[in-house]
């Protein structure tokens, strides 16, 4: 197991390589001085010049990414070209935010979606079925920013339970955040939970346990429920990547100080460290959690287990 | 080989009919099935692939998936006792209790997350007295008994070859020492010659424990290794029924020619093979008169528009022909026209 | 003889071919909610079509009117109308050609790169698969958002620049599908037979393989159309969108979004036909699923 | 209209800056304030100190001490000489003070300074005042402001504010002597700056971070920022006006307007800063709320590059300029938070004037494009709009222009980082800008000297007389000369018409009303130190 994760662990490297110079490529492409961009509209050519060379803006592409690499794997994110701090600092900063409202979210989406998918599937093609994917498919169709502010203005100000903005006030700062992405995501969960329980409830093994004799229930939860979770298992883990990603919107709408609403500051601000920084950072909780759904699948399915050898 | 005292039966179907309502239209899988099993005798009930073999098998555990199947009319005997009005609690103590299964694929029949001693030992848990250890102890016990080391109960079904699955489910099957094992098809997805291992354990299993049987299966040669009476089904219907030797030797509905026909004669290789034309009628849209009717040599225009009758060859064989009647059924095998 | 019988069997095959196209268009009729979806994507294709014509885009379309600005919906602008005096209902109905050919233009680039992409990885495996599928790695480590983002924002946003973006994003998961497909139908009985008549490679991955690999496919395709007109939409909501004036639903919900408390109605517009074309377009791939897949009904 | 106000009150007394401190209206000028500080009065920072402490009063017999402040941006940087952002400039003013300070009049008032003397056109001797304690306790002397002004000028971000400093020398440890490179008449106004801001020399020789502790004179110590989300602030007891009232000041980020106006309604925040125009008059209608919505000296145009045609030709561009109705964008774009801008610079400086500026009239707008000998096929252009408000402005002028002269101009949406770099180098045909600037020479300088082509003049305006007046109003110390000077040059710059002036931007701020003392000068500051909770 361990050997398995290490090596997992391994094979994340090239990936991260091949991610830090694919995005370092990408914004190299961007028009725009960060130098400009940094001293504004009223700067003198004489300053702007001077802060190119301060941040080696005049460098070719390779060294500056050599540059860069040379820094990242001695774990050193650069420096924000905007704030002068490391990159490091600001992104832990803010991803003890980004993680909480991940991982809040995550457990509203589920806590909502396998119930929800469960009772559909076993009430396929009954009114409770057709409501709830009919729910499911409302989360995939409304966009995350625009549900989140129908959430503010009815939650937060004709009820005035939650407050609109920010992440100063605790559990209830993340009320509407967590629901707002939870909901988007509980529907693509429920929706695979639904369909992969059909599917394993028509399996000849639950026929099997049937004959058994088991009582309806335990059917479901001990063995429909065990395999229906390995195809769920992969969706949520994807969820919470897509999450990483579309916590940006959600970011932005709630003013949540989370790496995603950095990252949108960074891009327009051409604060290519700090964009390099998120996105590094993006892409390991990405692996990672990937990591983890398949160790998770581990546990659920010894025929996947058998291969972490 | 006359029959006249009450026959000891352990499960009895009357009159049943069961249709499968799905968005495509109606099938009719079992239209008025009679079948009988005698107690610690082996029925064998042989049909083509979709003749409603499977759907019997079912109905005796009252397992047909609903939606969309139907059970619409007819009576399921347990033991002399209903099983169509029972409870649902009532109804899963029999399941695995009074009747197990053996289901045609190995394969997919076991679940794959679960250790195979822990699926043993779930219905001897469910069933019988004492509790997960004891279980456990008599799941390996079964295990031992089909030939699988029970130091093995431990793995997972991906770690079994195909036979040694089935013997899993047929351990399994056996766990509560069943009165009715229903075995569809257990051999179909073997190999040759694990088909003949497994057949030769059942039998050995059978003896032991005085078991009575249904043998669902196409294979005559099974039909004749293991079985005393044979029910043949076509499209929902028992058109034939006898004993072995009614229905080898004293074969009179077209539809059973056809099926032995269809066997390679190995005495004789240069003999033709006559495959029976065509294929099973739409079970959404069966013809109106004898369900066999388009596709027998013998048709007649009865055939099209009424439905054969059952007409007797002795106590214990039947058949539902058009063909015959009290006084042509004795004259042997089927009239050639 | 043999001829005779060989030419059924032709015959029966083609039949066959055509029976299961009619079968899969028969089961997917039977699924209402699948017909529902087809019927409003349908409606929505056809006004994507017919907008451009009806409506002048210089004078209905962007043109801006400071006599009618904000007005609620009224029999002469059903859907109201925005900061800028112009018709909701218009700008809304003319979006959809926006969207729906953005997203259909992005799904049809998307698809074809991964299509060639996964079907060599799928069908060649070994070296080809490996170099191929950990380029796709790279580019599935990022969430597809912010690797959008990140295109657009180096780019421009034009719309030229919105569908590279979305399409680099979307194609690794093409060409993964398309790899699956690929793999499951490769050692298939009749590619093995079309491999032994000795018939090439691209005959086979062209004739054999990606028609036998469609069903995952089609349903992903549909699927993607969806998921690149939410994130177009997304994209416009953090201002790297649709340039305007040119009417985009995410651009007009972006815009109105300053509006939503006293002018609501400018928002539930195009914020409708979002959900209603995601809907519709969901609806459909699901109904697609189930109608290529039979187990599942 | 507001600057005749100014005129008329232009002798208006020192002694009624306490008064207007809390009566928020606009009197005063520059030309007063100065006469009075070169006399070297030391009754100016008694009598604003005694406002103070009354303000002081009011608000301990009212329970609140925490004041929100919600924000759109975060500033980048909290250090004075890293950053020339708005947002950053709002906090610095907490936590730091200049030398001198802009008033509620854009006047120029002494801060840290006691008095000072003008002996020649090009020598300042500033007398520093005694007892001004940094957040760290040490006492801020001559050495600290030496090393501070120094500091800003080689500090890329913000040396634009350093070149009028010339040579700085300690006389003694509360004098301090600078000799200009010339004369500078904006060197007051330079020194107002957060780039000049005063920070403990020991520390900036020991390389402090002043980006985690900001540590300067202010009246608020930084006690926590959570990056991305909020900065706090509290009272420095020994701040040397005195204690502000309030105890406890957050800034928190919220980048959606509707946000936070919500915010403000809901009781979570207690001033916006950013306020959503179309929120404006629901908020105005809200008895809890204050609004405040004055002009401001961000000078808003369209910007044009005078290098490519059509826009070489000057009838062209009056003839775009009189065809644009500016009081529609201010109504669209800005919800009526604005007046309409017609003179090249912002009028809001003295000397400044509106003749001989293009406005709007479409029969002239005809008349100038007659005579401009152009054809309106060969006059599209491409607008680019870096942000949604200049978007809507690029809207009505694409649909004036249109209407009124029958050119077509497409617009182009850019980001602000590529919009920066294409107007810089000269690569684009129009767009919408604007320039805000505490003083018309940096105004002007950066606008329309030819020095600053490929930087912020991006009308690549190249006019040797123009320079030259520019040059003359830098040289020029005396306020009435200097004035002069400036009517000169806008008339000059009114008929060359480099650009399309379309708007004053208004200053808008929305408090709880409950909040005593609030006020904003034309320039965007703020005195926190004078705000209070009162009943």
């Amino acid at each position: 197991m361990i050997k398995f994760i290490i090596k997992r662990l391994v094979a994340l490297i090239p990936v991260l390589l091949g991610v830090t110079l694919l995005v370092f490529f990408i914004l190299d492409l961007a028009p725009g001085d960060p130098a400009k961009t940094i001293l504004g509209e009223q700067a003198r050519p004489e300053d702007i010049a001077a802060l190119r060379e301060e941040m080696g803006l005049n460098d070719p592409f390779i060294v500056r990414y050599g540059r860069y690499m040379f820094d990242l794997v001695q774990g050193d994110l650069g420096t924000s070209y905007k704030t002068r701090d490391p990159v490091g600092e600001e992104v832990w900063a803010r991803l003890p935010n980004t993680i909480t409202l991940a991982l809040t979210s995550t457990v509203v989406a589920i806590l909502l979606a396998l119930p929800l998918g469960i009772i559909a599937a076993i009430k396929q093609n009954t009114l409770f079925d057709g409501v709830s994917m009919f729910i499911s498919l409302l989360g995939i169709s409304m966009p995350v920013f625009w549900m989140g502010l129908l959430l503010i203005l009815f939650f937060s100000v004709k009820l005035g339970w939650f407050p609109v903005a920010g992440a100063d006030q605790g559990i209830k700062s993340l009320v509407l955040p967590s629901v707002a992405l939870g909901f988007m995501h509980m529907a693509a969960i429920a929706r695979t939970t639904r369909s992969s329980m059909l599917e394993t409830i028509r399996q000849d093994y639950i026929r099997t346990v049937r004959a058994k004799g088991l009582p309806e229930h335990e059917i479901i939860t001990d063995h429909a429920l065990r395999n229906a979770l390995i195809p769920t298992t992969t969706v949520i883990g994807l969820q919470i990547g897509q999450m990483l990603g579309g916590s940006v919107l959600t970011e932005s709408v709630f003013a949540w100080p989370g790496i995603g609403r950095y990252m949108i500051q960074s891009i327009q601000g051409r604060d290519i460290p700090s964009v390099m920084g998120c996105i590094i950072i993006f892409a390991i909780g990405f692996a990672l959690i990937n990591l983890l759904v398949d160790l998770i699948y581990g546990f659920i399915d010894p025929r996947i287990k058998a291969q972490y050898k | 080989m006359s029959e006249n005292a009450k026959k000891d039966l352990t499960a009895e179907i009357k009159d049943l009919v069961v249709e499968f309502r799905t968005d495509y239209g109606v099938v009719q899988a079992l239209n008025g099935l009679e079948l009988e099993i005698e107690r610690g005798k082996t029925l064998g009930l042989v049909g083509e692939t979709g003749a409603g073999k499977t759907t019997t098998g079912l109905s005796l555990l009252r397992l047909i998936p609903n939606p969309p199947g139907v059970i619409v009319s007819g009576s399921i005997k347990l033991d002399g006792k209903d099983i169509l009005s029972m409870g649902d609690k009532e109804m899963q103590a029999i399941r695995g209790k009074t009747v197990a299964m053996i289901f045609q694929d190995p394969m997919t029949s076991l679940d794959p997350v679960m250790t195979v001693e822990q699926q043993i030992a779930e219905v001897i848990k469910l069933h019988e007295e004492g509790g997960q250890a004891e279980a456990l102890k008599r799941a390996r016990e079964m295990l031992e008994l089909v030939g699988i080391p029970g130091s093995r109960g431990g793995e997972y079904p991906h770690q079994f070859s195909g036979g040694m699955k089935q013997r899993v489910v047929i351990a399994m099957a056996l766990a509560c020492n069943p009165e009715l094992l229903i075995a569809d098809e257990p051999t179909t997805a073997l190999d040759v010659t694990i088909q003949a291992q497994v057949l030769e354990m059942m039998k050995g299993l059978r003896e032991k424990y005085n078991t009575s049987m249904l043998m669902i299966t196409h294979d005559l040669g099974i039909v004749a290794e293991i079985c005393d009476k044979v029910s043949v089904i076509y499209a929902g219907r028992v058109i034939e029924h006898g004993t072995l030797e009614d229905i080898f030797k004293n074969t009179r509905h077209p539809y059973t020619e056809g099926l032995f026909n269809s066997l390679p004669n190995l005495e004789d290789r240069q003999a033709e093979l006559k495959p029976i034309k065509g294929l099973m009628p739409d079970p959404s849209n069966l013809p109106k008169g004898c369900a066999f009717c388009p596709r027998c040599d013998y048709a007649m225009d009865i055939c099209k528009t009424e439905k054969p009758g059952r007409t007797y060859r002795s106590d214990t064989h039947y058949v539902e022909c058009h063909l015959y009647n009290k006084d042509n059924i004795q004259e042997g095998k089927v009239k050639s026209r | 003889m043999n001829s005779v019988s060989a030419v059924k069997e032709n015959e029966q095959i083609s039949v066959k071919k055509k029976s299961q196209f009619v079968d899969v268009w028969k089961r997917l009729c039977r699924n209402k909610t699948a017909v529902l979806g087809l019927v409003i994507v349908s409606l929505l294709v056809l006004i994507g079509i017919l907008s451009p014509i009806i409506f002048d885009y210089e004078t209905q379309v962007i043109k801006t009117d400071y006599s009618s600005t904000l007005q609620p919906p009224s029999a002469e602008h059903p859907f109201g109308t925005d900061e800028l005096g112009r018709d909701i209902l218009i700008r809304t109905l003319y979006a959809t050609s926006t969207s729906l050919s953005i997203g259909i233009v992005t799904v049809i680039v998307a698809l074809a790169v991964g299509l060639v992409l996964g079907s060599a990885a799928g069908y060649f495996g070994g070296k080809v698969d490996m170099i191929i599928m950990r380029i796709m790695d790279i580019f599935l480590a990022i969430p597809g958002t912010l690797l959008a983002i990140c295109i657009v924002a180096s780019l421009g946003n034009s719309i030229m620049n919105l569908i590279i973006a979305q399409a680099v994003s979307a194609t690794p998961k093409f060409a993964r599908v398309v790899r699956g497909a690929v793999m499951t139908v490769r050692d298939s009985e009749y590619v093995e037979a079309a491999r032994a008549i000795g018939a090439k490679d691209t005959t086979i991955i062209f004739h054999d393989v990606l028609p036998n690999s469609l069903a995952p496919i089609i349903v992903q395709t549909t699927l993607e159309v969806a998921s690149v007109i939410l994130s177009i939409a997304g994209l416009s909501f953090i201002g790297l969108g649709i340039p305007a004036p040119r009417p985009e639903w995410g651009a007009m919900l972006s815009g109105s979004r300053s509006y939503i408390r006293d002018y609501s109605y400018m928002c539930m517009f195009p914020g409708l036909a979002i959900m209603i074309t995601i809907l519709s377009l969901n609806l459909l791939g699901d109904g697609l699923r189930d109608a290529l897949d039979p187990r599942l009904r | 209209m507001r600057k005749r106000t100014l005129r008329v009150f232009a002798t208006a007394m020192v002694l009624s800056l306490a008064a207007s401190l809390f009566t928020g209206c606009s009197s005063g000028n520059k030309q007063g304030s100065s006469d009075t500080t070169q006399g070297g009065a030391d009754t100016t920072q008694a009598a604003g100190g005694s406002g103070d402490a009354s303000g002081s009063g009011a608000a301990s017999s009212s329970g609140k001490d925490t004041l929100i402040i919600v924000t759109a941006n975060e500033t980048p940087s909290v250090t004075t000489n890293l950053h020339n952002a708005v947002a950053g400039d709002y906090l610095n003013r907490m936590t730091h003070n200049c030398l001198f300070y802009m008033d509620e009049n854009m006047a120029v008032q002494p801060d840290l300074v006691e008095s000072y003397e003008n002996p020649s056109d090009t020598e300042w001797v500033f007398k520093l005042k005694q007892g001004v304690k940094f957040h760290n306790g040490e006492e801020m002397k001559a050495a600290d402001v030496k090393a501070s002004l120094e500091l800003c000028k080689v500090s890329p971000d913000v040396s634009l504010y350093g070149t009028s400093t010339g040579t700085i020398e300690v006389v003694d440890d509360y004098t301090v002597k600078i000799t200009t490179d010339g004369p500078q008449s904006g060197l007051l106004i330079d020194l107002c700056h957060h780039g000049n801001a005063i920070l403990p020399a020991a520390l900036i020789e020991s390389g402090h971070d002043f980006n985690k502790e900001p540590i300067g004179t202010g009246p608020y110590k930084l006690t926590a920022w959570n990056k991305g989300e909020s900065l706090e602030f509290e009272a420095f007891a020994d701040y040397f006006k005195g204690e502000p009232p309030i105890k406890k000041v957050i800034w928190k980020v919220i980048p959606e307007g509707s946000s936070r106006t919500m915010a403000l309604e809901a009781g979570e925040a207690d001033l916006i800063v950013e306020v959503e125009n179309n929120d404006l008059s629901r908020l105005a209608d809200n008895s809890k709320v204050a609004v405040f919505n004055e002009g401001s000296t961000s000078h808003n145009f369209m910007m044009i590059n005078n290098e490519k045609a059509p826009f070489d030709n000057v009838n062209f561009r009056r003839a775009i300029d009189a065809a644009i109705d500016k009081n529609a964008i201010i109504q669209v774009a800005l919800n009526g938070a604005g007046t309409v801008a017609d003179s090249m610079v912002p009028d809001c400086f003295p000397g400044t004037t509106n003749e001989g500026a293009p406005t709007y009239d479409v029969e002239k707008a005809k008349a100038y494009f007659a005579e401009s000998g152009l054809n309106a096929a060969d006059c599209g252009f491409a607008l680019i709009c870096s942000d949604d408000t200049k978007l809507r402005v690029g809207q009505v002028i694409q649909s004036c222009l249109k209407e009124n002269l029958g050119i077509d101009i497409t617009l182009e949406s850019m980001d602000l980082a590529t919009y920066l770099d294409v107007t810089a180098t000269g690569d684009y045909d129009a767009a919408i800008g604007g320039y805000t600037s505490n003083s018309l020479l940096a105004y002007a300088q950066g606008v329309y000297h030819s020095d600053s082509i490929n930087a912020s003049n991006k009308t690549r305006t190249n006019e040797p007389e123009i320079d030259a007046l520019i040059e003359k109003i830098q040289a020029t110390v005396d306020q009435a000369e200097n004035e002069k000077i400036v009517t000169e040059f806008n008339l000059a710059i009114n008929e060359l018409c480099p650009q399309v002036p379309l708007y004053m931007r208004n200053n808008v701020r929305a408090y709880d009303s409950g909040l005593a003392g609030f006020n904003l000068n034309a320039g965007g500051n703020t005195y926190y130190d004078w705000m209070s909770w009162g009943n």
